[in-house]
């Protein structure tokens, strides 16, 4: 869900800039060369003016594009589409010991860096010693106490705390870079890494800030891969991206129409496809503190009271389908972790028992025909960020349905930044949130209900800005990360479901999707609803094992 | 003529009066350029009299009002009213001071703000001075003063706007807003020169007549030295922020002593002199008042400037009872001299009668 | 420059306006169809957003299923992507935008107001520090200084927008009206305000504020139209609060749901074109205000053309005299100011013969049509002023009269300078600030002498004003270089670089000194005697004329009453205005006669009673005085006087 | 000259100004960079990269007048500081990339806009009466249009669905900046669209003052004389009236320069122009501190020094100022 949301604000960033960067005319770019391998039109945000491939800086060009994987690659791969589903990229294995304090791997073999050199354990060791020593570089927050190269092949790392849970940014976020290279940088946070050496299918070959380049790698460690000659990555403007698109000068964009041209997209040509997976949940945030949101029976009131299809068909453009189950899972993706007892379970509009809810919890009507108690009525504000349109338009929906039972909700758009600040310190009664993502169902669980992330009224609060803070869900929580054993975990995650249906914290409203269009004219082999092998979008991790199953078109 | 034995009505001795250029880069550098309108001046209003203020434009003259007025600071110099010293440009004192002493501006058109009523323009100095208790009063103290400047029937002229009116009869509302304040001095610039010729004579004679019978003490400002004969008991002229020469009206014509003053008389239009050029010698220009002439200021255009004329101001020469001037020729250190003062040039010394 | 010259020289009608005519003409900038139009459209822009929402009773944030529609009897401006009425949004937002719009105007005025008055009229230091100030935050960039200033913004409501845009906008008007306050500081009835005694705030706040209320509100409604373009720019990048509905704000949810790529063209235009709208409906006012503060800038309705470049056509011109001593005649000359039947008879049916080498004087008071006459002869009448009728003859030396009215703009062109100079009575006025008086004076040798080398023309240059008394290096000089006595002199230089037969005098000296003024004249006669040039030489001093001029011709409401040689006039003026002109200055010598001017004051010309227009003020006048419009009659020789107390009844002989 | 000198001490109390007024305003305002780049990036960055984000940027607390001295310092020796947006690309590399791109596009924009206008005001001014005067509600009308509101609908209609224009952007992606022609077409080509939307847009503010001053200066008894004079109506019109009714605009277009490049921040976005307009926009979206204001001191700067160049110009016009005064 996290990445829905980034890309969500960078479409609409740019789309409100109409450009980030500059646009190229594609029609002017060389023609490629008859019978080799194609070449791919994507559409990225654009870069800044110097050629910054540092894959640890977030303002990077890499990072821009989300083309990081594509050149410094990650010990593993994820498919965050379905639980527990991994592809070992430079580590072959992985095995946790000493209660999950231990984490062991490793290597493949044959590797090499794009400048000849072999690629060997002491380039995982100084990487991760790299971002130890400077926090800077370590934006994914890796926590580890030592680690070391017993071989050439094996890494091992020890942890103070059970770090199960830390696997993913450990093995799946963090680019290994060569030591060669990156020893002699004196100050690797300010390093711009102009000629990035890496493991990956890609090297770089020209940068300006309309466009990056990548060209094959010859010395890749996958024989015959990629089957694709360059990643062309423009820096185009949402407007721009979109005329392109629907002209078939792109192949691969993180795109979405808001006006049913998706459909005009597919019909224009047999080879235009677009495919949204779930990727997140969105969810209605109700402040825990503040009264009447603190009483449970109004939280489900309001749950009750959502026509969440409603708000996927006007407030996201039919993209984001509703959340179904009340555990707020998701699902397909997590179908392995529902607990069975809740299988059956789904949210239902149910007006008449949100009703129902607000009088038993003693609620009257009063003459505006708004519920109140003790001569306060149920008067609440949304906060969101103005700048998030979808979100603005499912606020609107959310006031208007909650209106209807009873419940008045007046819609607040602030900056950014402001919304921040608000949400982080209380200061707000509803907004909605987009839930953490992983590899596990388990991050989102953690980020809504951990009280680690969360805190009283006027100090920070991370990701638990619910501020729901309860001494049994907070054991579930530790359970997990010191399981040790899949079944354990398996059962506090059933546990967590409880929590969620029981209690109410937060209110699940729709599926975050990753956005993502594509062209099979030149390449086939994209992911798709049936062969979800991984997102289809450019901007995930998970673009890199996309690129290396496609192949020409016959 | 008269002369009046008492107190003055005003005063003013050694008036000076100098304008910065530039008052930054005065600041700046410590040293300031400044104009020198006035330098200088000292006269006399008496009560019931007119004295004639004469000269060039730039000469200073406007300036003199103004300062009398109490319009601009003093850089130097004393005004006395009825005796007393003024020295006070804003508050209560400066009130106090423009209720006896006021003023008639050159420009009717301009005196008189647009966006005001004439009824407007005349009360408010009622107001200012407290001299008008209640709305009624107000309005008959209007009326009463329009019919003073003859101007009737007065309501007719109470609620109109200044353009709605002629140069002539904005210069009597002019007149009368001056009169309203009841004062003792009033200082007339210029009041009749951006009149109509055949209207002039009108507002002219009005203005003696309010002399005579109110017992005003006027200066009247002019360029037109013929006026000044006719309307004014004493003349001083002014060259370049200096009184040159002065003393009553008709001498003063008749005999002119300075050689600007007969410069100035040789100039003026007089159709009498018809078909005849006057002999001009001069074609010189007042002088930069920034960097005045040392010595007489005239004395690059005088031609009978002697050396000391180069150097030293000239004191004040009586030549007869009442008129005297500020001129080396006539001067007593220099009495050798005298006998080849300038006789005044052939046009303005023989007496034409048509 | 005296109340005469100005009303005379302006080819304006009469100086002192009637009260109800002048008020009307005082607001016509204000009826114009432009600022009409304005106000109508602004008008309705306030009324829909005042009352626009009481009637179109939809929410503009409802939704509802009605997603795209184009516009339709239940959505007049269609729908947006969710639904939502654009109409009832239009009309929200033309409520919003107007008050972020007035509001901060309103504070970027208050301030403007506080600092240009203030700078304005305490002047000194604090002018000095306010105006560096204004001057500031006049060179800094207004757009990115709010774009700055609102990204830093955490809360972006309309009224913090208006703050902001407020604080940037507010130095244009505080420069304006410091210079403003400036000029009026200086006018007369400031200081005769201060005289009076008022208290400075009473003169800031009710002697110079009203008569800035032109300036103050072209810059309000400037400011408005800034507010609103920076507001909607600001809303549209997503820096302002765009739940509120601003016409930014809909631009901004119609551009980030890709309005104009789904063809939802109503959702985009109608905001947009609104803020266009409501500009142009400022501006249009704004041309009203700027015409009203600069009435030169208002269109007459008489065609350009036809006054200035287009012959006279109307009636046939009488035959011009065969007498060989005249150069210039002036046959039955009629100018008016404006269209009939509302027509000003500035110029009345006059006639005068100019002979060669003469002097002749045109006496007259402001509204006589002096200056009129001098501008018909020279053809320089602009719009509204139009010769209806008469001839104006000239005669080259040996050559058959021609017609100057008649002329072809070539022709005419040719006939200027050559052979009619002309000289006006401003001389700072009438040279070209940004020319030296070299090029100045070449240009007409250029034009007319076109065979000319450049070093003969700057010979010729230096000749001409060697003659007039100017030293030769001043040629190089700007004329803000120069005394007013030398521009004089420079300009009467210039009329004499072509040898003409006529030379017009338009008041040349009355904005001069007497000493100043008697050494031009001097000159000018001198000139005379060795180039042998005729002068109409036009003043509203009769002294003047009597001691220079050979003949002289009286004017009063644009007819000549009297003419005759400049003795003969002296000695015996026979028509009453004569006689109370020639007493009404005083003498230098003689006897102080008693003087008592002319009562009454100088005519209206729009409101000229039938008969002779002098009988109001006449002392003379007789019954028929107010029925009979006395002709120009000859009484003696030479002598002609338009008065019924002078002529029989039956002479009909009035040629010349 | 004295005239010149004192505007050069104007310019330079005027630069002085700036400078403080953009370290004051960051710092009187609310907000905190890493806290906003952090909700930029939200859902990427785990919270705990806050902290990392803080010393990366070397956000600190100090007093404020030793900020301010620091301040001074570094921008003495060029030193802008590093961009957030483009970390850790220096400010000054960021301005510099697309300072030209502004300067060229929003500078020739500008003149021509200048010029068609003038000589139109001048043409409307000496035709006054005639069929000209329509050109003041057409151009007013245009000028009252929003500049972005405009663009999108000519981009839209002549990029979009003509493809008459390129998109956005300044030049095409494939070439390389040099002066080659290839490379000098691209980009003369990207600008036509977005010069022209300030051309247009702009044209107004010269036509309508430029015609006021003409019919206001031809009734000046100089233009006057000049006619009768004979000269030729073409001199009149351009010796005498326009060259002196031009003052007033030239002193405007000195004023104007400001708004013009304000008015390009929008026009730059709307294009996707790689000009330093736009730059400054990513800056206040992702609150980058030191670009914003690095931007701002260039633009104000750049005004300041065109503002002097036109006063040179004005001082060429007109000899008065050149007089001791």
């Amino acid at each position: 869900m996290k990445i829905r949301r980034r890309r969500t604000i960078a479409c609409l960033v740019t789309a409100v800039a109409l450009a980030l960067g500059a646009a190229a005319c594609t029609e002017e770019a060389p023609p490629a060369k008859a019978g080799s391998l194609p070449t791919l039109e994507i559409t990225g945000t654009g870069g800044g003016p110097a050629a910054n491939f540092n894959p640890f800086l977030p303002t990077s060009a890499l990072n821009a594009y989300s083309a990081v994987n594509m050149i410094y690659e990650p010990l593993v791969q994820f498919n965050i589409l379905k639980e527990g589903s991994t592809y070992p990229w430079l580590a072959t294995a992985w095995t946790w010991s000493d209660g999950d304090k231990t984490l062991t791997f490793k290597l493949r073999d044959g590797v090499k860096w794009s400048d000849g050199q072999a690629f060997t354990s002491a380039d995982v060791v100084f990487t991760f010693e790299l971002i130890k020593k400077y926090a800077g570089l370590n934006v994914n927050g890796v926590d580890f106490e030592t680690v070391s190269a017993p071989d050439d092949k094996t890494v091992v790392m020890t942890f103070k705390t059970p770090a199960f849970t830390q696997l993913y940014a450990i093995a799946g976020l963090t680019p290994i870079v060569s030591k060669h290279e990156w020893s002699a940088v004196p100050d690797p946070t300010k390093f711009l890494d102009p000629n990035p050496i890496g493991t990956g299918p890609f090297v770089y070959k020209s940068y300006n800030p309309q466009l990056l380049v990548l060209t094959k790698n010859d010395k890749f460690w996958q024989p015959g891969k990629p089957e694709v000659q360059q990643l062309n990555y423009h820096g185009l403007s949402f407007e721009t991206a979109g005329i392109q698109l629907l002209s078939g000068e792109l192949d691969w964009a993180d795109y979405f129409f808001t006006t049913g041209s998706n459909k005009e997209f597919v019909n224009k040509n047999k080879d235009n496809h677009f495919w949204y997976p779930p990727t997140g949940v969105v969810s209605l945030v109700p402040n825990n503190t503040v009264w009447p949101l603190s009483e449970l029976p109004v939280r489900q009131a309001i749950s009750a009271a959502l026509d969440r299809q409603q708000i996927c068909d006007l407030g996201q453009y039919t993209f984001n389908p509703p959340v179904k189950t009340p555990t707020g899972l998701l699902l397909p993706n997590y179908d392995s972790a529902l607990d069975p007892k809740y299988k059956d379970l789904t949210i239902v509009e149910d007006k008449a028992k949100a009703k129902q809810l607000l009088e038993g919890a003693g609620f009257t009507l009063n003459k505006s025909g708004i519920y109140e108690k003790g001569g306060k009525p149920i008067a609440l504000t949304l906060t969101v960020p103005s700048g998030y349109k979808d979100w603005m338009n499912s606020s609107g929906i959310i006031a208007q349905q909650l209106k209807t039972v009873g419940i008045s909700v007046t819609v607040k758009g602030v900056s950014g930044d402001d919304w921040s600040q608000r949400v982080a310190q209380g200061h707000y009664d509803l907004t909605l949130g987009s839930s953490n993502t992983g590899a596990s169902p388990f991050v989102a669980y953690q980020g809504w209900l951990d009280n680690s992330q969360s805190g009283p009224v006027g100090s920070n609060a991370t990701t638990n800005v619910e501020r729901f803070n309860d001494p049994a869900t907070q054991k579930l929580l530790t359970d997990y990360q010191s399981a040790g054993t899949d079944d354990a975990r398996l059962t506090a995650l059933h546990g967590l479901q409880g929590v969620m249906v029981e209690k109410t914290p937060i209110i699940p409203l729709v599926y975050s999707v990753d956005w993502a269009m594509y062209r099979s004219a030149k390449v086939t082999g994209w992911p798709t609803a049936e062969d979800p092998y991984a997102p289809a979008a450019p901007y995930t991790p998970g673009a890199e094992i996309v690129v290396l199953r496609l192949k020409p078109a016959a | 003529m008269t002369v009046s034995s008492e107190t003055p009505a005003l005063e003013a001795h050694g008036l000076v009066k100098h304008f910065p250029v530039h008052r930054i880069r005065q600041r700046l550098r410590g040293r300031g350029e400044v104009v020198h309108a006035v330098d200088d001046v000292s006269l006399t209003l008496r009560s019931g009299e007119v004295t004639a203020l004469v000269g060039e434009s730039g000469s200073g003259k406007s300036t003199v009002a103004r300062l009398l007025a109490g319009l601009y600071p003093l850089t130097d110099g004393t005004i006395s009213i009825g005796g007393a010293t003024v020295r006070a440009t804003r508050g209560r004192l400066f009130r106090e001071h423009v209720r006896r002493v006021q003023m008639v501006f050159q420009d009717p058109f301009g005196s008189l703000n647009p966006v005001h009523t004439i009824a407007y323009h005349l009360r408010r100095p009622l107001k200012v001075h407290g001299l008008a208790k209640n709305r009624a009063a107000t309005r008959a103290a209007t009326v009463e003063l329009l019919e003073q400047v003859n101007l009737t029937p007065a309501e007719q002229y109470l609620a109109k706007y200044p353009h709605e009116l002629s140069g002539g009869q904005l210069q009597r509302i002019a007149i009368a807003r001056a009169l309203a304040a009841e004062p003792k001095v009033l200082l007339a610039d210029e009041p009749v020169s951006m009149l109509d010729v055949s209207i002039r004579l009108g507002l002219l004679n009005l203005l003696a007549g309010l002399v005579k019978s109110l017992g005003l003490a006027m200066l009247y400002i002019t360029h037109d030295i013929a006026s000044a004969r006719y309307f004014a008991t004493t003349t001083l002229v002014m060259y370049a922020g200096r009184v040159i020469e002065g003393g009553p009206s008709e001498e003063l014509v008749q005999r002119p002593a300075h050689p600007y003053t007969q410069l100035l008389l040789a100039s003026a239009p007089d159709p009498d002199r018809a078909g005849r050029d006057p002999e001009l010698l001069d074609a010189g220009e007042p002088p930069s008042l920034v960097n005045p002439p040392e010595g007489c200021r005239f004395h690059p255009r005088c031609p009978h400037a002697m050396d000391i004329c180069r150097t030293e101001a000239p004191g004040t020469t009586e030549l007869r009872p009442g008129h005297w001037t500020r001129c080396w020729l006539y001067s007593a250190d220099t009495e050798a001299d005298t006998a080849q003062a300038p006789r005044p040039s052939s046009a303005a010394s023989k007496e034409h009668l048509t | 420059m005296s109340a005469e010259a100005i009303a005379d020289a302006v080819p304006e009608p009469a100086a002192q306006p009637s009260p109800k005519a002048s008020t009307r003409s005082r607001f016509a900038g204000l009826r114009s169809a432009k600022t009409m139009t304005g106000l109508v459209m602004f008008g309705v822009f306030v009324l829909a957003g005042a009352f626009g929402p009481v009637f179109w009773r939809k929410d503009p944030s409802a939704l509802s299923n009605d997603i795209l529609q184009p516009p339709s009897s239940a959505h007049w401006f269609g729908t947006t992507q969710t639904g939502q009425d654009i109409l009832a949004q239009v009309l929200v937002g033309t409520r919003v935008s107007l008050l972020v719009g007035v509001t901060a105007a309103v504070l970027a005025t208050v301030l403007s107001l506080l600092v240009g008055l203030t700078a304005g009229y305490v002047g000194g230091l604090t002018d000095e520090l306010f105006s560096a100030l204004a001057n500031v935050f006049l060179v800094i960039p207004a757009l990115p200084l709010v774009v700055v200033l609102a990204g830093y913004l955490p809360t972006r409501g309309s009224l913090t927008v208006a703050v902001v845009i407020s604080l940037t906008g507010w130095s244009w008007g505080a420069r304006i009206l410091r210079a403003q306050t400036l000029s009026i500081r200086r006018r007369d009835f400031i200081e005769a305000a201060r005289a009076t005694g008022e208290r400075p705030i009473r003169i800031i706040l009710f002697e110079i504020l009203p008569n800035e209320f032109a300036i103050v509100a072209s810059s309000f409604l400037f400011t408005i139209v800034f507010a609103i373009l920076t507001q909607a720019g600001l809303a549209f990048l997503g820096l302002s609060d765009v739940t509120t509905w601003s016409w930014g704000g809909i631009l901004y949810w119609a551009q980030n749901n890709q309005a104009l790529q789904s063809g939802a063209w109503w959702w985009f235009v109608p905001p947009g074109l609104c803020i266009a709208l409501i500009g142009m409906a400022l501006a249009l006012i704004n041309f009203g205000i700027d015409e009203f503060v600069n009435p030169r800038l208002r269109v007459q309705k008489l065609a350009a053309k036809r006054a200035r470049q287009m012959p006279v056509t109307k009636s046939e011109p009488r035959p011009a005299s065969r007498r060989t001593d005249v150069v210039l005649e002036v046959t039955d000359l009629h100018v008016n100011y404006g269209e009939e039947p509302s027509a000003v008879k500035a110029v009345d049916g006059v006639d005068l013969v100019l002979r060669r080498g003469e002097v002749l004087g045109i006496a007259g008071e402001s509204g006589s049509g002096k200056s009129t006459l001098a501008y018909a002869i020279t053809r320089l009448l602009r719009p509204p002023g139009e010769v209806v009728s008469g001839s104006i003859h000239y005669w080259p030396r040996g050559e058959e009269p021609v017609d100057v009215l008649r002329m072809s703009p070539d022709e005419l062109r040719a006939f200027r300078w050559a052979e009619l100079a002309i000289v006006f009575q401003s001389a700072m006025n009438s040279l070209n600030p940004v020319l030296t008086l070299r090029v100045q004076m070449a240009d007409s040798l250029t034009a007319h002498r076109p065979g000319m080398s450049t070093q003969q023309r700057d010979a010729r240059v230096v000749e001409v004003m060697t003659m007039v008394g100017l030293p030769a290096d001043r040629a190089d000089a700007y004329p803000h270089e120069l005394s007013g006595g030398m521009r004089q002199r420079a300009l009467i230089a210039m009329a004499l670089v072509l040898e003409p037969d006529v030379l017009v005098l338009d008041e040349p000296t009355t904005a001069l000194d007497v000493v100043v003024q008697r050494q031009i004249l001097n000159q000018i006669m001198a000139l005379r005697e060795q180039l042998g040039f005729a002068v109409v030489f036009i003043t509203h001093d009769l002294s003047l004329l009597i001691e220079v001029a050979d003949r002289i011709a009286i004017m009063y409401a644009g007819r000549v009453i009297e003419t005759g040689s400049a003795s003969e006039l002296y000695r015996s003026p026979q028509h009453p205005y004569s006689d109370g002109l020639l007493h009404s200055f005083p003498h230098l010598h003689g006897p102080r006669k008693v003087l008592t001017g002319i009562p009454g004051t100088p005519p209206d010309l729009r409101f000229i009673a039938p008969g002779c227009p002098f009988q109001p003020r006449c002392s003379k006048a007789i019954a028929s005085c107010t029925t009979t419009m006395p002709l120009l009659l000859a009484t003696t020789k030479g002598h002609q006087v338009a008065c019924l107390l002078t002529q029989p009844r039956s002479d009909d002989d009035g040629q010349l | 000259m004295r005239y010149l000198a004192r505007r050069f001490a104007f310019y330079l109390i005027t630069a002085w100004a700036a400078l403080t007024l953009n370290f004051l305003i960051p710092r009187l305002m609310p907000g905190d960079p890493a806290q906003a780049l952090l909700s930029r990036f939200r859902g990427r960055l785990d919270p705990r990269a806050t902290e990392a984000l803080t010393a990366m940027f070397g956000l600190n607390d100090e007093s404020m007048w030793s900020q301010y001295r620091t301040y001074l310092a570094d921008l003495s020796k060029g030193d802008f500081g590093l961009s957030f947006t483009f970390f850790p690309t220096p400010v000054s590399t960021v301005i510099m990339d697309s300072l030209w791109w502004t300067i060229v596009l929003v500078g020739i924009a500008t003149v021509v806009s200048f010029v068609i206008g003038t000589l139109l005001g001048i043409i409307a001014g000496w035709k006054r009466g005639s069929r000209w005067d329509h050109l003041l509600p057409v151009t007013t009308f245009f000028s009252s249009i929003p500049y972005f509101w405009f663009g999108l609908i000519v981009l839209f209609v002549l990029s979009g669905e003509l493809r008459l224009f390129p998109l956005s952007g300044g030049y095409s992606s494939w070439l390389s900046v040099d002066f080659s022609w290839a490379f000098l077409s691209s980009a003369f080509k990207h600008a036509i669209l977005p010069g022209l939307t300030i051309v247009i847009a702009s044209i107004a503010g010269w036509l309508i003052p430029m015609r006021n001053m003409m019919v206001t200066t031809m009734s000046d008894d100089y233009v006057v004389l000049a006619e009768a004079k004979g000269l030729s109506p073409r001199r009149v019109m351009l010796n005498y009236a326009a060259r002196n009714a031009i003052l007033p605009s030239v002193a405007t277009f000195t004023m104007s320069l400001g708004f013009v490049v304000g008015g390009a921040v929008l026009t730059e976005i709307v294009f996707g122009y790689p000009g330093i307009g736009n730059n400054l926009y990513q800056a206040v979206i992702n609150e980058d501190f030191p670009l914003m204001q690095g931007i701002f001191l260039i633009i104000t700067f750049v005004v300041l020094l065109a503002n002097f160049l036109a006063d040179l110009v004005y001082v060429w016009l007109d000899p008065r100022t050149r007089v001791e005064a």
